[in-house]
């Protein structure tokens, strides 16, 4: 097994120039983890996890030794197969998607960068290079996110990510050094074997770990207070959003969270934490979601929500359900990107989805893809977001840390995920086209077949769900979670999700210009919304008004005003001391040698004092 | 024999003396007249401590010092021709075209 | 009887660096620093360093003056007036840092050094400090850095003439 | 009748084979014409030698010389440090010089003798010694930082590090003045002896004189507040010189630095441990922030170079064998990325020999991507990023701090990484996401020798990123 690693490296990090190459290289890298994954296959569950393949001894001192090693579990395997499945799937989308642009072969090797970077963090087999893994997945974010290197804004967005990684990585670091002090090893296999023995649960050592662990989590994973990031990260070229936004970079803190999860459970308070804050990102992001105009931003923002999601099942405890969702929602979130993508490619460029509309006929392919990828975000029955996302909902009742509060919160917003979804739904593309100048057209083979595959996956991954809980739960400890079966509050989210699709539609049927054409569309349908009408706007007046305000407060208040604030303050200030520093390097011997005197002054002073 | 101290102190002052001349001379040969104050001013320490400890090696030291100093000045005044011929001041402040 | 010996040179020394300090022209600092190098050949006798006392005169006095005295006059500098707190900038704050570092060393040296007059001088032979004893010490514990210091004076030596050469190939 | 000295020549062969070669070079530059490539080939070979000949004695600690000089492992390892640092040096020069129009034959032999200076000082045991070695190798850098004779900033650079570093040295002086003084000898080990001894009490004496050791030794390496001439003198400074200078004098420097600490009066540390922490920390604080705002290449080279210098400090504060051997890793690594960042500075140089601004650059990473890559390596290195030498180093470095228990220091120190890499990516995203301004065309010159001093440094940065168990397990002997 030492090949698999090896072989997967030298080919990720070939950056030759041609797009070809790099999506063979993931291709590639790809088959080496489905390889993997039926070696593992091949073992008996327990003896699947804790394969750890040392390449080379690397750093020897004193009690501390570090390893170029890999593991093999079926967390990382799994993990694996995601990354490169959906990148691969990613890179063949954006061999059409960035073909005009001059830096064609720059973006594919970042791509491949990034691909690497996250593939080093999830096969890491200790905390440094988990560490390691964590820092270039920051780094290659960065330069994918600031690729259009000449929008201010690009560079803007690239920055803020960097800043808010840092904060994150700085979590890691304390964290891992903190593991250090207390384990006196990083690995995974010592530090989980020993955590159990050597501390009750909720213990102060154990919380600080798996708190500062959170800061990294939280940073990377799009959580409050750490997520501004995400959203403006939208400046970056479409298969980046898709690939860092959806599939990978973001899902890592719910990965790490996921890897720990021996420490969590030995630190019950963090895990509410985790719970609290993921249900409250949840539905934050979905409110913020119901005001954008921006294709890519509504997106975003389901994508913060959709991960507040997965941070509330790991955080009641279901981390095989939240890897579950991760899964899912890798697929169906790419497919919406890639859609969204697609149609952004076809409009030439406009992302506003007011200035879109009547694409249905257009872009069927793209039509198709985007109503599979929004009929699985709000879990629409026998969709594969409809099994991953009831399960959680669920389990935020019915699971031994679960209450009513987080499912509250959970349900809610996948009300309101219904609403978002499908007004951009409806606005992209239904109705007639609203400008008259942009001449939408489908997108080529090489994007639309991207599209297929994982509109395909979407649509069935679903019914793997149990045979993923069951092939990861080795690593959890040995249970598969118990299903939990409530027809009612399956029925409550049901409906919340309906109101909110209906609610969508509400809204864009009080656009007269398109009354009509729904209503050729939808006739049966049509009955039972005229009657409704009225409760729909009550709904409106009372529920979406309010909840659009808040929105927008949170928006401008908390996160223009509040948090970026404080990171542009710290940057300034910085460089100002900088300046200052700089300003006594006069250029003066005089000056210089009263430096020296004086510094020589000052300590003889310390030690007279001392 | 004067105590110990007494020679410390000349040593001291001398010493303190050289390091306010480069403090507030501009004339880089000053300067440089100021610094060789400052190795004198140690080899008088050096050759009291020998003195009161009975042994050679500080007077080895201060001839070591005395080559040193000769090295410095034949460098330092060849620096100080050198840049003389390329502007002809050799007041320091009007060096600084290097700064921040 | 010492004592009367040597307060004397002691403070013309201090005199004469103040004036090689303080002196408007290059060459008055010279020749007073010359006056201080004799006077410190005064101190070393007073110490018994007797060799030493005799290189200071010959080596400091004698050559590293007469390079100072001689570039001094090559460069043909004119008498300045530019000890710091006579210059038309007002250099205030400067000056006033200078004062009060120079001040604190000053303060900090003599107090420390004051602390070591519990020690008593050593029983020393009459040989002591005569270019017999020292060059035994030079030639036998010492024969290393007696030999690097003529790399040292080599590198110098090369050195001052790849600089000071006025033309090159 | 005087005994005959006890001398052994084994011990002193590398300075005696550089010696005799730095001479032969100054001879043979009498009687050969304007080309002095000849000369480049005498000196690496005598630097070869020279490092091959450090090997004679095998690596126990042997000393010899009353005692005055040693042969171990540090000084064995730092010799081949000096001697790599110095033949990278004078390969950068041999197209530089051309193209400046530095004709000087004399050059090669004061930077061999600058190295015979850096040998002396890594391997002395005596105070004597060590001020002796600090001035060839101080006396050989100001000669090199004006050797462009006409070039105004270089005059100006050149002057100013004399002044200084003569202002230096007499501080460093009266400090072993008085560290004599207070122990009544000059011999490290008998020094540790006398502090060792139950009966010495710490005098005012002997503090005073290790702080003003501090001030010396703190302007020769560099270290704030003692730095300021360290960007003024980098930047006037013929470029393959500053990356010289940089490397091989700051090692030596350390090295003596680290043997009289640590081997001479490691017993007073806890009144000087603390100081150091102190001069550590603003040290890194001031350079790196000290560059995060610099344009000129050179400069914020300059001031990272002072960063270093108090990451290396930490390992000196560390004390134990680990500081030691982390301190010789991170020398060698320094080695490799300083050169090879120096390196492209140098053929990326305009004709005229003004050096490259930031923003000169921009653009570089699609025109020249191999140099770029390059560049980016060395600069990634720097920061202290893996899998790169400069990690490694600055790992081993804080975990001995770590051993030690100095922890908000290593902190302090992993805070100030993070911040270099604000500048480092600065030049990084430069080379490859802006436009170049103006018409303005980069053009490397590409010498051969220049091109083998990146791949040598290239390589070394991996090598030792990658796989740094050999190099480490020398220098834990």
């Amino acid at each position: 097994m030492g090949f698999l690693a090896l072989s997967f490296l030298g080919a990720v990090l070939d950056k030759k120039q041609v797009g070809l190459v790099a999506c063979s290289a993931v291709g590639l890298a790809f088959l080496v983890a489905f390889w993997a994954l039926t070696d593992l296959m091949n073992l008996e569950p327990a003896e699947r996890i804790g394969h750890v393949e040392v390449l080379y001894p690397w750093i020897t001192s004193g009690k501390f030794h570090l390893d170029l090693s890999v593991l093999i579990d079926p967390l990382s395997v799994f993990m694996l197969m995601i990354i490169t499945g959906v990148g691969f799937v990613i890179h063949v989308y954006s061999i059409g998607y960035m073909n005009d642009d001059p830096e064609y072969s720059r973006f594919m090797s970042y791509m491949n960068l990034f691909i690497f970077s996250m593939s080093v963090l999830v096969m890491a087999a200790d905390f440094f290079f988990l560490i390691v893994g964590w820092a270039l997945v920051g780094l290659a974010s960065y330069l994918l996110i600031g690729f259009y290197s000449e929008k201010r804004s690009a560079v803007l967005a690239a920055r803020k990510a960097f800043v808010m990684n840092v904060i994150g990585d700085v979590g890691m670091v304390v964290a891992a050094y903190v593991i250090f002090q207390n384990f006196g090893s990083l690995n995974y296999v010592d530090v989980f074997a020993k955590a159990p023995e050597m501390y009750l649960p909720n213990s102060d050592a154990i919380l600080l770990i798996t708190f500062l662990l959170l800061v990294g989590a939280f940073a990377k994973s799009a959580q409050i207070p750490l997520h501004t990031w995400l959203p403006d990260a939208m400046e970056g070229p479409t298969p980046v959003s898709a690939l860092i936004h959806a599939a990978t970079m973001v899902t890592a803190g719910v990965y790490l969270i996921a890897r720990c999860s021996v420490l969590y459970e030995l630190a019950p308070y963090t895990m509410y934490l985790i719970a609290t804050v993921g249900g409250i990102t949840a539905i934050f992001a979905a409110t913020i979601g119901l005001v954008q105009n921006d294709i890519k931003r509504v997106i975003a923002y389901s994508t913060m929500s959709q991960l507040g999601y997965m941070f509330l099942a790991v955080g009641i405890g279901m981390f095989g359900l939240g890897m579950f969702h991760l899964m899912t929602h890798a697929f169906f979130k790419a497919l919406l990107f890639l859609s969204a993508g697609s149609v952004i490619h076809g409009m030439s460029g406009e992302q506003d989805i007011r200035k879109m509309g009547g694409l249905m006929a257009i872009m069927p392919l793209t039509f198709i893809s985007f109503l599979i990828g929004s009929l699985s975000l709000i879990g629409f029955p026998l969709t594969s977001g409809y099994f991953s996302k009831e399960a959680i909902i669920i389990s935020a009742w019915h699971a031994p840390m679960g209450n009513i509060f987080f499912w509250g919160l959970a349900v809610v917003t996948a009300g309101l995920t219904g609403f978002y979804s499908f007004r951009i739904f409806f606005f992209a593309f239904m109705g007639k086209q609203k400008d008259p100048n942009a001449h939408p057209h489908e997108s080529p083979v090489v994007m639309t077949l991207p599209l297929m595959i994982l509109a395909f996956l979407s649509l069935i991954a679903g019914g793997l769900g149990h045979d993923v809980l069951e092939f990861l739960s080795p690593v959890f400890g040995g249970h598969v979670p118990p299903h939990h079966e409530d027809g009612l509050l399956e029925g409550i989210t049901l409906t919340l999700g309906a109101v909110g699709v209906i609610a969508a539609l509400g809204l864009y049927l009080t656009d007269e210009e398109r009354v009509k054409f729904v209503k050729d569309m939808l006739l049966p349908v049509h009955e039972i919304l005229y009657r409704k009408y009225y409760i729909d706007e009550l709904y409106d007046f009372f529920l979406v008004q309010p909840t659009k305000a808040i929105g927008k407060f949170l928006e401008e208040k908390a996160e223009r005003q509040g948090i970026d604030f404080v990171v542009d303050q710290v940057a300034e200030k910085v460089k100002e001391t900088s300046e200052g520093l700089s300003q006594w390097q006069s250029g003066k011997v005089r000056v210089y040698a009263l430096n020296m005197v004086g510094g020589a002054v000052m300590i003889l002073m310390f030690l007279v004092f001392y | 024999m004067a105590p110990l101290s007494h020679y410390l102190v000349l040593s001291g002052i001398l010493f303190t003396i050289g390091v306010m001349g480069v403090l507030v001379r501009r004339n880089a040969i000053v300067v440089f007249m100021s610094i060789e104050i400052m190795l004198n001013a140690v080899n008088i320490s050096l050759i009291a401590f020998d003195r009161y400890l009975g042994q050679h090696d500080g007077q080895i030291f201060s001839f070591m010092v005395m080559a040193v100093a000769a090295a410095e000045v034949s460098v330092g005044l060849a620096i100080v021709i050198a840049m003389f011929r390329n502007k002809p001041t050799i007041n320091l402040d009007e060096f600084n075209l290097m700064k921040w | 009887m010492e004592l009367l010996i040597f307060y004397p040179i002691a403070a013309l020394a201090v005199v004469l660096a103040l004036f090689v300090v303080f002196n408007k022209s290059p060459i008055g600092s010279a020749v007073s620093l010359i006056g201080l190098m004799l006077c410190l050949a005064g101190v070393f006798i007073g110490l018994s360093a007797h060799f030493v006392a005799i290189l200071q005169v010959i080596i400091y006095a004698g050559a590293i003056m007469v390079l100072f005295m001689f570039v001094i006059m090559l460069l043909n500098l004119k008498d300045d007036d530019n000890v710091i707190w006579k210059s038309r900038e007002g250099n205030t704050l400067l000056t006033v840092l200078t004062g009060f570092l120079v001040l604190g060393i000053l303060y900090k040296i003599i107090s420390i050094t004051l602390s070591a007059d519990s020690s008593k001088p050593a029983k020393i032979m009459e040989s002591f400090g005569t270019t017999a004893e020292v060059g035994k010490s030079l030639f036998t514990t010492y024969v290393l850095p007696f030999e690097v210091a003529s790399i040292l004076l080599l590198v110098a030596m090369v050195g001052a003439l790849v600089l000071a050469k006025t033309k090159i190939d | 009748m005087i005994p005959a000295p006890i001398v052994d020549l084994v011990s002193l062969s590398p300075v005696i084979v550089l010696s005799l070669f730095a001479m032969g070079v100054l001879i043979l530059d009498l009687f050969i014409g304007k080309d002095k490539t000849v000369l480049v080939f005498l000196s690496l070979l005598g630097l070869f030698l020279a490092a091959v000949s450090s090997l004679a004695k095998g690596t126990g600690p042997i000393y010899s010389f009353s005692n005055s000089y040693v042969v171990d492992t540090f000084s064995i390892f730092l010799t081949f440090v000096f001697a790599i640092s110095s033949a990278l040096a004078i390969m950068l020069s041999v197209s530089y010089n051309k193209e400046q129009g530095i004709k000087i034959g004399e050059y090669y032999s004061i930077i061999l003798f600058c190295t015979v200076g850096m040998i002396v000082l890594a391997s002395s045991a005596d105070l004597i010694m060590i001020f002796l070695g600090i001035e060839i190798v101080s006396i050989s850098l100001y000669i090199l930082a004006g050797i462009r004779r006409t070039e105004k900033r270089s005059n100006e650079a050149a002057l100013k590090y004399f002044l200084l570093g003569a202002f230096a040295s007499g501080f460093l002086l009266y400090g072993m003045a008085l560290v004599y003084g207070a122990t009544g000898t000059t011999h490290l080990k008998d020094i540790a002896s006398v502090l060792a001894s139950s009966e010495f009490k710490t005098s005012p004496i002997l503090l005073m004189g290790v702080v003003l050791l501090v001030v010396g030794f703190g302007f020769k390496v560099a270290s704030v507040p003692f730095h300021m001439w360290a960007p003024d003198v980098y930047q006037g400074s013929a470029t393959p010189v500053t990356a010289f200078m940089s490397v091989g004098p700051k090692a030596a420097v350390f090295a003596a630095f680290f043997r009289i600490f640590v081997e001479g009066i490691p017993n007073i540390s806890d009144y000087w441990d603390t100081i150091l922490c102190i001069v550590a920390v603003i040290t890194m604080f001031v350079g790196n922030l000290g560059a995060i705002i610099q344009d000129n290449m050179k400069r914020l080279l300059a001031y990272s170079s002072i960063s270093h210098a108090g990451y290396i400090l930490v390992a000196l504060i560390a004390k134990n064998s680990l500081g030691m051997s982390s301190l010789l890793f991170y020398m060698l690594a320094y080695a490799f990325m300083s050169f090879g960042a120096f390196a492209i500075i140098i053929i990326l140089d305009k004709q005229n020999g003004d050096n490259l601004e930031v923003k000169d650059y921009a653009g570089l990473g699609f025109k020249h991507p191999v140099i770029a890559v390059c560049m980016s390596i060395f600069l990634l290195s720097l920061g202290g990023l893996p899998p790169f030498a400069g990690f490694v180093g600055k790992f081993y470095i804080f975990s001995a701090a770590v051993k030690e228990g100095y922890i908000t220091l290593v902190v302090l120190g992993v805070l100030n990484s993070a911040i270099s890499f604000y500048y480092y990516l600065r030049v990084i995203v430069y080379m490859y996401m802006k436009e170049p301004e103006g018409d303005y065309q980069v053009q490397p010159s590409l010498a051969p020798f220049s091109l083998l001093v990146i791949g040598i440094a290239v390589f070394g940065t991996i090598e030792l990123g990658i796989f740094p168990g050999p190099v480490i397990s020398w220098t834990m002997n």
